[in-house]
């Protein structure tokens, strides 16, 4: 187990660099000039920011100062909040993106289990037919749709009850978080109840379900121990993937409900072309997610005794 | 026990029999008919492929049956619900109103006096519309003894109390006691109102008058979109009217109209929805393919490679890199979309189709193929590729889908493809900001996303299951 | 005796295993094979006995040893002309029969193949049709698919397919493991019918000792990837030298109820 | 009333287990929701922030956001009262001089932590500000005050600036040359006073969050959760505190979203809320009245002259110039109330000697006419010897704003004129980087104020101008800029202007559009708002929150 | 009738299977008894319906498959219109049964132990770890050596032997009266088979366990099997004890099954091999269903419902060559001659 911990590791570190190498220098192809302003400022100016962003460099010299800094965790100073690193606008932003993700995350695996499960169990039923139905809906309607919608949907709860039952957007508490959340993990949550829904019946197929069966055991025991045991294997695994999706489309939702996210951020930095913010969310996006996979896969060695244990 | 039953001793000959094996009279069927057969069979799936089908169909023709202009902006109909063909009236505009408005001073009847508050200000009398259209609407009133502005609003619905006046317009001076609105002006019923003003506070009282604005066209519109013949002289055209086209779905915020802006952009979205994916599972399939076959230190290496693409942020990627492949001057951006896309999306077909062939490599029937002398084209044709093409097929159908969300979405934050060239995903993002007040214009794009997306998501499960080859059928 | 069809000298195989151990899948093996001779090759499952087979056609690459095929060494890694040059004289029928035929060819397609691969000038339809009767399938099922025969069928197509370039000799890896009783039956006749008339050697490989006891002249006995005996068949059942033999024939059921052990 | 808000975010997040007890304190609904746009007994106002401040240091700061959050939390010399004019700020009286100035600061002044705000401040604000090292793009306001532009460039050591602290509480400066609209200037962000010692403490970090920032203005900076939350509390140490009306400005949104801007104020979560045109129609369906307020900012298209460009060509841009009408554009296009139609480069808020400039000389009409504009083409077309005009490269941003102005343009264009218009639509830095590179042939662009003068303008297309993106270059014009600048006499002065007006509707180096305007909605209890050109928008220094039924 | 209640009887059985393509018969009315202690094989080839036979009286048919006439009792106890709940008390504590493929039939993500354990836990409602400790003596018992760490494992750590082992564990672990074995030796290598049936041979004798065992092969049959019944095409063809089948087999199919194995082969000629395939068992034919392949059918055959002919006390077949009408009239040759020279 050490020597595949150690493996994945180190993998995951050279995965790093190369997502750090090609963020460098496909940020250094983008056209334009991070420091140019709505006042034009003159040449002695302009060499002094150059020299602060050590634009002055020959790339190759930026890339080499780049890793360096990279390696010690630090991603230089923001272009347009230049009294901000891009460490601390990750370092408060980060979180935000992250809780968002992660409750979405959970809605979205909760949900994905009870709909599958359910769905699986009722195959070709009412629940089920409603359910997939339901699911194609969701992975048929565009995030932002969804989003705008769901904050009309606020809205009038709101007017009708005659009290903000739930904030129509902003950050904060548990109740700013709920439908943001939802809007978010909608979407995977309806990928995974259909992933869920067929390793189900993959798993109703399998013999040793007969088996349990077989032995004469509680219903309750044979869904949980035998049926939903295995087929949670499949699902963890796209986990990694949902990870992804979740945290990186993140953008709309945050941008919609004004939640101070990091996507935000990032989308912002990209109009504004801030080289250094641009540089750092897309290493650290890259880095978290190859961490996350590297879980996920862990994780999945943990429920599959095959992996844990070694052939 | 029972006597025996008496046999027929006919029945007891030996039977006759003919050739164990029985062929059957049906013609073979190719395997691609099978699944073709399949799928005609199965009911969601013909839906889902007439709605693809239809889509195409819309694409290719739809210029052809709707040929009306996308780009025509007719601004006198902007954001409009759907509209029949209508007749309207030609009117002059700024650029041609010859001496009529504003009112000359001396039609006017000045009121002297001392400036007075707010207070005692009273309403203006006798406000009337001069002249209605929807390209303006012409108030005058007597001037209000003592005022110093005038301060004009407009409702959409009857003001219910005095602080229920609706949009301001603007502030006149109290020497100009008239008003010209041109402000988006449809044919809906308008209610103007006109305060006076002691230069900080409002009156108490107010004058309020209903306004239904007839259709009208300006003079420079209705040339510059053939109404009339460039060098038309207005003073003969004014006030004739012209016929405007009808507007099934509606218009947008430039008068444009919806149906025929769906359809162009349906050829955006579907472009690219199906020639990303068709290149990047291409490219996917042609680098598994090599890899698998190959095997070895260089499959090693190579999907080494495909996990760091994976590894990547793609949304964010894709981001970096359309802004990265820059758009030139009038260029649509569909281009280093699709290079963005093909660049970070292949190596999902990689695994994929690596994954058939390391299994295929196996199959009895290659190695039965290879003892035959078959030399690795041959296989690879033969053997693989029709295998490898089922997979790639259904992978293709569910990458389709994918890619039409990632171009609306990129659209939608501004990244995706620049107007005017219209896409579904900018057009929800135009439409995503009336949603309230016009919400045909997200609805309809949003719908052509959800059902084409629906379509291709239905179709691929359908022909997965339909070109899942087991002892069935 | 002369010049042996097949001699195989120190053949060995070795697979790497993750973590830089190695697997002997199949350890310094020789024997030889005559023209027109069947050899039975049975051991346990996971003893060499396939990949030996696998081995022998070029299938597999050779880690050691050397296989020499009518007096000519055989290149230890195939390519394609490898392939072209031996494909007449050797091939080969598969364990699985479902596996066997590529499911979108028709069986008269597969048939076909190697006809076209090797160069075969004019239809080769007729000769398809020969064949097919040959193995006892109608004629007029060549535009069938495989999935709508029977395993046994199936069989015999791979039967078919393995000879009807006419090679010299044929590798049979299990042939029947997968079949019924009754069909098991059908496919061990018409190998052995096919065996008489065209004098074909054989390398024959199960773990179905009586199969191989009726079709065999002589047998070898695979271990844990080595050779650990060859003896006439009859002399192998009757008196076997080899512990390993012994037990083999020992414990192996037969249906022959009174012969039931009472321990 | 405890804010949930204010248990959560407390400060920045520092690891992963700060954010997983936060995520615990989140998922408990510890407090009822933080809500109401104003609180009459409090004195709190909520509002929203388009952004958060990308740069609160006065010195560098070059945005909006920035100098409306600095306004509240600084004061200049001078500063605006609630009527917008200039007013005593931490100068209590001054003296104008053709080549100078002097402010006498008033002793009460005093720093957030107590200390008074003296000369001094002044002087080492102004010199950091005028430092190249400081590499402050806005340094170029301080270029009225002597040698400033040389040592901007690197020429002088900044001890050379022409300001000057006697004793701690009288400031003389010294101009370049004669500057009559410099009061307006004191009361500008790069103006405001910073305390060197404080400054030198916090280093790199200086205004990068609240405590890392001293204030003298009415408010302080109480809380800065980056990204999603500002907090200005009243300031204990202000001098004129009683009369600051609002307790605290909550800004617990930040957000680019006009729609949930509106959402926002609908729901009764903001006190004041920007409209567009979307937005418009359903807050007047809904019975709110928008109120309005002119920006000062002129928005145009501007040629590129530069040397091979077509658009050298006169009678090609007077084409253009004919066939665009501004009203139209405004009404149809913009379809915002409050935006003016404007054919001159000054907005109608700039002020002239008396009345507003714009009254005294109004702006000549160009004749317009579809058959001019073709009359126009066809010169052009001659003149260059062209049988079709070539495409022109239109630059435009990619807002949403921008698009449907750009799509318009290219549309009548098209059709009137036949040109082939093609759009170059960057985000912001490139579309700055291709202006200044001259990469374009029409480029829609906008110009806001920097001081109260209509040099703030007028300057803007002397030919030595680097903001002069067009490179327009006409002796003139730079003549009358000449004039403007050093003229003592206000009448000559804005007689020059009007020549300036003249010049470019003749010339059209530039095509004026409109004046920009603000359509706002204003919760009916928040009272004193000045909407301001100057000195940071909205002014709330004189706002009080009214009791629901005053 | 006597009083007397077999273990298990089953009475005219039929299953069937809905499928898309329509309704499949796999079995078509057959009658067996198996009292205690005994063994009882049915044998026959892939398809033939011993397999569904199997598990109708476990109550475990597919999705879609159902007992659709005939009854199931166990000690007279009837099964087959059981709840779902009444069949949870029968499966593991009364018939425990061992499947075909162990390494599929294990849970992959359950230790061994466990999943012995489970079933005690739940049928003899021991505590978890009292059940363990059991499961550790039955494994034991099984001859699984180390088995307080085998215990600890899971299957994958198994070889197939062990495996099989282990699910004889799991299928004897509440003590049921019947064990159905679904060709328990398939999967394994021959010198595994053996110790197996050995092993179950001696549980038997220890026990009086009632054996049922589906098989397809005749020589696992020889060697464990006190009865046989043959199966074809949903049909028990034959019926006999083990001696006798193998002897005097009543039925073409069953001599040639017989015949066609190479270990009964003698001399130098082809093995004697069934010719065709079984019928379609969507349509199953209206006479005998072997009528196609049988070398000695009749006209007869095809067409008339085929009776069941008492060639003994113990031996019964399906088949008109057997009818006293037919070999009264002399259309067929005897038994023993149709038989060959085997003895």
């Amino acid at each position: 187990m050490t020597g595949f911990l150690l493996r994945r590791l180190l993998s995951s570190l050279i995965t790093i660099w190369f997502i750090a190498t090609a963020t460098f220098f496909v940020m250094h192809a983008v056209p334009g000039d991070p420091l140019s302003n709505e006042k034009a400022v003159n040449p002695e100016i302009r060499r002094h920011l150059e020299a602060r962003y050590g634009l002055d460099q020959p790339v190759l010299t930026q890339y080499g100062i780049f890793l360096r800094n990279m390696a010690t965790g630090d991603f230089g100073i923001s272009f347009t909040q230049q009294n901000r690193r891009v460490n601390d606008i990750i370092r408060e932003h980060f979180p935000v993106s992250a809780l968002l993700g992660v409750v979405a995350l959970v809605i979205a695996t909760l949900g994905a289990l009870l709909f599958g499960a359910l769905s699986a169990q009722f195959r070709d039923r009412w629940p089920d037919r409603t359910i997939m139905l339901s699911v194609i809906f969701a992975i048929s309607v565009p995030s932002f749709v969804l989003a705008a919608l769901a904050q009309w949907g606020i809205l009038s709860l709101n007017k009708a009850a005659g009290f903000t039952v739930l904030p129509v957007a902003g950050w904060g508490s548990w109740r700013h978080l709920i439908v943001p959340a939802v809007v978010l993990g909608l979407g995977t949550m309806a990928y995974m109840t259909r992933l869920m829904r067929s390793s189900m019946l993959e798993v109703a197929q399998a013999d040793y379900l007969r088996t349990a069966r077989a032995k004469g055991l509680g219903s309750l025991r044979i869904f949980v121990f035998h049926h939903m045991r295995n087929a949670l294997l499949p699902v963890v695994t796209v986990l990694g993937p949902a990870i992804a999706a979740v945290t990186t489309g993140g953008f709309v939702v945050e941008l919609i409900f004004s939640i101070p996210g990091l996507g935000r951020y990032f989308v912002q930095a990209v109009q504004q072309l801030d080289y250094t913010v641009i540089m750092g969310t897309t290493v650290f996006y890259g880095a978290f997610l190859v961490l996350m996979v590297m879980l996920v896969d862990i994780l999945y060695g943990l429920i599959d005794p095959r992996i844990r244990v070694g052939k | 026990m029972k006597s025996l039953p008496s046999i027929a001793p006919a029945l007891l000959e030996p039977a006759e029999r003919g050739a164990l094996l029985e062929v059957s009279a049906r013609p073979p069927r190719s395997y691609w008919q099978q699944v073709g057969r399949r799928l005609a069979r199965d009911a969601r799936a013909v839906v889902a492929g007439a709605v693809v089908v239809l889509l195409v169909i819309a694409t290719l023709t739809g210029p052809w049956l709707w040929p009306e202009d996308p780009a025509r902006q007719l601004l006198g109909l902007s954001s409009r619900g759907p509209l029949p063909a209508q007749t309207a009236l030609l009117v002059a505009d700024g650029l041609s109103d010859a001496g009529m408005w504003p009112p000359q001073s001396e039609q006017l009847a000045t009121v002297a006096g001392e400036s007075l508050s707010a207070a005692m200000l009273s309403a203006p009398v006798g406000l009337k519309a001069v002249a209605a259209n929807t390209e303006w609407v012409r108030l005058r009133w007597q001037p209000v003894a003592g005022a110093a502005s005038y301060h004009i609003y407009r409702h959409t619905r009857a003001p219910r109390s005095r602080s229920d006046l609706g949009l301001p317009l603007g502030i006149v001076d109290a020497r100009q006691p008239w008003y010209e609105d041109r402000l988006q002006l449809s044919t809906r019923r308008y209610y103007y109102s006109v305060v006076a003003s002691d230069g900080v506070d409002e009156a108490a009282e107010v004058a309020t008058l209903q306004v239904r604005p007839v259709q009208a066209i300006g003079w420079l519109e209705a040339q510059l979109q053939d109404f009339v013949p460039a060098d038309a002289d207005p003073a003969q055209w004014v006030d004739r009217t012209v016929e405007l086209p009808a507007h099934p779905l509606g218009t947008d915020y430039l008068g444009r109209d919806l149906l025929s802006r769906l359809l162009h952009g349906a050829r955006t979205s579907l472009f690219i929805g199906i020639t990303a994916p068709l290149l990047f599972v291409t490219l996917g399939t042609l680098y598994g393919a090599t890899a698998g076959f190959i095997g070895g230190r260089v499959d090693d290496w190579m999907m080494r490679f495909a996990d760091f693409v994976v590894a990547l942020p793609s949304l964010l990627f894709i981001i970096l890199l359309r802004i990265g492949f820059g758009i030139g001057p009038g260029e649509s951006g569909i281009l280093p979309m699709v290079v963005a896309l093909v660049l970070l999306s292949w190596p999902a077909s990689a695994r994929l189709v690596r994954g058939q062939v390391l299994q295929l490599r196996e199959e009895p029937y290659v190695a039965a193929a290879r003892l035959a002398g078959a030399g690795n084209f041959y296989i690879i044709t033969r053997h693989m590729l029709p295998n490898v093409l089922a997979v790639v097929l259904v992978a293709m159908t569910f990458a389709i889908p994918s890619v039409i969300f990632t171009e609306a979405f990129l659209s939608f934050i501004g990244m995706g493809v620049t107007p005017p060239t219209p896409s579904w995903g900018s057009m929800s993002n135009d439409g995503i900001r009336v949603l309230f007040s016009h919400p045909s214009e997200l609805l309809w794009p949003a719908a052509c996303i959800s059902v084409t997306v629906l379509a291709f998501n239905v179709l691929g499960d359908a022909l997965r299951d339909a070109l899942d080859m087991k002892e069935r059928d | 005796m002369s010049e042996p069809l097949l001699e195989i000298t120190g053949l060995t195989r070795r697979y790497r295993l993750p973590g830089g151990s190695s697997l002997l899948a199949v350890d310094n093996v020789s024997f030889t094979l005559a023209r027109g001779e069947v050899l039975g090759l049975v051991g346990e499952s996971g003893s060499g006995k396939s990949t030996l087979g696998r081995m022998v056609l070029g299938l597999e690459e050779k880690s050691a040893g050397e296989v020499r095929f009518r007096g000519e060494t055989l290149p230890r890694r195939y390519r394609r002309a490898d392939f072209q040059r031996y494909a007449r004289s050797m091939q080969m029928v598969f364990q699985d029969p479902y596996a066997t035929l590529n499911p979108r060819l028709t069986i008269g397609e597969s048939l076909a193949e190697p006809l076209r691969l090797q160069g075969w000038r004019g239809d080769p339809a007729p000769r398809v049709r020969e064949w097919l009767e040959r193995v006892g399938l109608a004629a007029s099922m060549a535009g069938r698919y495989p999935h709508e025969f029977s395993g046994g069928q199936r069989q015999r197509i791979g039967i078919a397919r393995a000879l009807i370039t006419e090679p010299e000799m044929l590798v049979c890896d299990e042939p029947t493991s997968a079949l019924d009783v009754s069909v098991q039956a059908q496919v061990i006749n018409l190998l052995a019918d096919l065996r008489r008339e065209m004098g074909l050697a054989m390398l024959f490989i199960a773990h179905d000792l009586a199969v191989v006891r009726y079709l065999a002249d002589r047998v070898a006995v695979m271990k844990s990837g080595q050779l650990l005996e060859v003896a006439p068949t009859e002399q192998l059942f009757t008196a076997p030298s080899h512990p390993f033999t012994r037990h083999l024939l020992a414990v192996r059921p037969r249906p022959e109820p009174g012969r039931r052990r009472t321990d | 009333m405890l804010a949930c808000a204010d248990v959560y975010l407390a400060e920045p997040m520092s690891d992963l287990l700060a954010a997983l007890f936060r995520l615990s304190l989140l998922l408990l609904p510890l407090a009822v929701l933080a809500d109401g746009a104003v609180d009459h007994e409090r004195q709190r106002i909520r509002l929203t922030l388009s952004s958060e401040p990308p740069n609160l240091n006065s010195t560098v700061t070059t945005d909006q956001i920035s100098s409306f959050v600095l306004s509240h939390v600084m004061e200049g010399l001078l500063t605006y009262d609630a009527s917008n004019e200039l007013s005593p700020g931490v100068a209590e009286r001054w003296e104008l001089r053709q080549d100078g100035a002097t402010f006498w600061l008033r002793r009460n002044a005093r720093w957030s932590d107590g200390k008074p705000v003296t000369a001094h401040d002044f002087v080492f604000a102004w010199r950091t500000a005028v430092d190249p090292k400081t590499a402050s793009q806005y340094a170029s306001a301080l270029y009225p005050v002597r040698n400033a532009e040389r040592i901007n460039r690197g020429e002088l050591p900044v001890t050379a600036l022409g300001v000057e602290a006697r004793g701690d509480f009288r400031l003389e400066v010294t101009f370049e040359r004669p500057t009559p609209y410099f009061l307006g200037l004191t009361a500008f962000f790069t103006y405001y006073p910073i305390r060197q010692d404080f400054y030198e403490s916090r280093g790199e970090r200086y205004a990068a969050d609240a405590d890392d920032l001293l204030y003298n203005g009415p408010f302080v900076l109480q809380r800065w959760v980056h990204g999603a939350h500002l907090r200005l509390r009243r300031n204990g140490h202000y001098w004129g505190r009683d009369h600051v009306g609002l307790y605290e400005i909550d800004i617990p949104y930040i957000t680019t979203d006009t729609t949930a801007i509106f959402n926002l104020y609908q729901a009764g979560s903001i006190a004041l809320a920007p409209l567009e045109t979307e937005t418009l129609r359903d807050a007047v369906r809904l019975g709110f009245t928008p109120k309005l307020f002119l920006t000062g900012s002129i928005y145009y298209l501007q040629f590129n002259l530069r040397e091979g460009r077509i658009t050298t060509n006169r009678n090609l841009r007077k084409a253009i110039q004919a066939i665009l009408d501004p009203a139209v554009l405004v009404n149809k296009v913009v379809g915002l109330p409050g935006n003016l139609p404007s054919d001159s480069i000054f907005p109608t808020t700039v002020k002239g000697v008396e009345l507003p400039f714009r009254t005294e000389y109004p702006a000549p009409r160009p004749e317009r006419g579809l058959g001019l504009a073709r009359h126009y083409l066809e010169l052009a077309r001659q003149e260059l010897g062209l049988e079709r005009i070539p495409p022109l490269v239109m630059l435009v941003g990619d807002g949403p704003r921008a698009n449907k102005e750009a799509e318009y343009f290219q549309q009548l264009f098209a059709r009137g004129l036949g040109l082939d218009v093609r759009l170059d639509r960057q985000t912001a830095k490139q579309r700055l980087d291709k202006m200044s590179r001259g990469d374009f042939d029409i480029v829609a662009a906008g110009w806001g104020p920097d001081y109260d003068d209509p040099m703030t303008f007028g300057d803007l297309f002397a030919s030595w101008n680097e903001n002069n993106r067009g490179r327009y270059r006409n002796p003139e014009y730079d003549r009358w800029v000449e004039i403007a600048a050093t003229s003592p006499d206000p009448e000559q002065r804005m007689r020059a202007f009007a020549e300036m007006q003249r010049l470019l509707m003749e010339d059209v180096p530039v095509l004026p559009l409109y004046e920009s305007g603000n359509v706002y909605l204003q919760h009916p209890q928040l009272r004193g708002v000045v909407r301001a050109i100057f000195g940071g928008d909205p002014n709330l220094r004189y706002a009080y929150v009214a009791g629901e039924d005053e | 009738m006597s009083l007397h209640e077999p273990l298990l009887s089953i009475e005219a059985l039929h299953v069937h299977i809905r499928t898309a393509a329509g309704i499949v018969q796999p079995v078509r009315g057959i009658d067996l008894q198996l009292e205690a202690g005994e063994t009882l094989a049915i044998v026959g080839e892939s398809g033939c319906g011993k397999s569904m036979t199997a598990l109708a009286v476990m109550g475990l048919l597919p999705v879609g498959g159902s007992v659709a006439a005939g009854a199931v009792r166990l000690s007279g106890y009837r099964l087959d219109n059981l709840t779902e709940s009444g069949w949870r008390e029968v499966r593991g504590r009364r018939i425990g049964m061992v499947f075909q493929n162990p390494m599929s039939a294990f849970n992959p993500t359950m230790r061994i132990g466990e999943q012995i354990a489970e079933s005690l836990v739940h049928h003899r409602h021991l505590d978890w770890d009292h059940a363990h400790r059991r499961a550790v003596a039955l494994l034991d018992r099984m001859r699984i050596p180390d088995a307080a760490t085998r215990a600890q494992q899971y299957p994958f750590q198994f070889s197939g032997g062990m495996l099989q082992r282990a699910m004889i564990a799991m299928a004897l672990a509440c003590g049921p009266e019947l064990l159905i074995a679904d060709e328990p030796t398939t999967a394994l290598d021959v010198s595994v088979q053996v110790g197996l049936l050995e092993l179950l041979r001696e549980l038997q004798t220890e026990t009086g366990l009632a054996i049922l065992l589906i098989t397809h092969d005749l020589a696992i049959v020889a060697e464990i099997a006190q009865r046989v019944a043959v199966m074809y095409a949903g049909q028990i063809v034959e019926q006999a004890p083990v001696d006798a089948l193998f002897a005097q087999p009543a039925h073409p199919y069953t001599a040639g099954l017989l015949q066609s194995l190479p270990e009964r082969h003698e001399g130098a000629g082809p093995l004697s091999a069934i010719a065709g395939t079984p019928p379609d068992l969507l349509q199953p034919p209206a006479g005998c269903a072997f009528y196609d392949r049988c070398p000695a059918a009749l006209r007869l055959c095809a067409t008339a419902a085929v009776p069941r002919v008492e060639i003994s006390a113990t031996q019964r077949a399906l088949c008109w060559l057997r009818h006293p009408a037919v070999v009264g009239s002399g259309a067929v040759p005897p038994l023993a001659e149709q038989q060959g020279s085997e003895s």
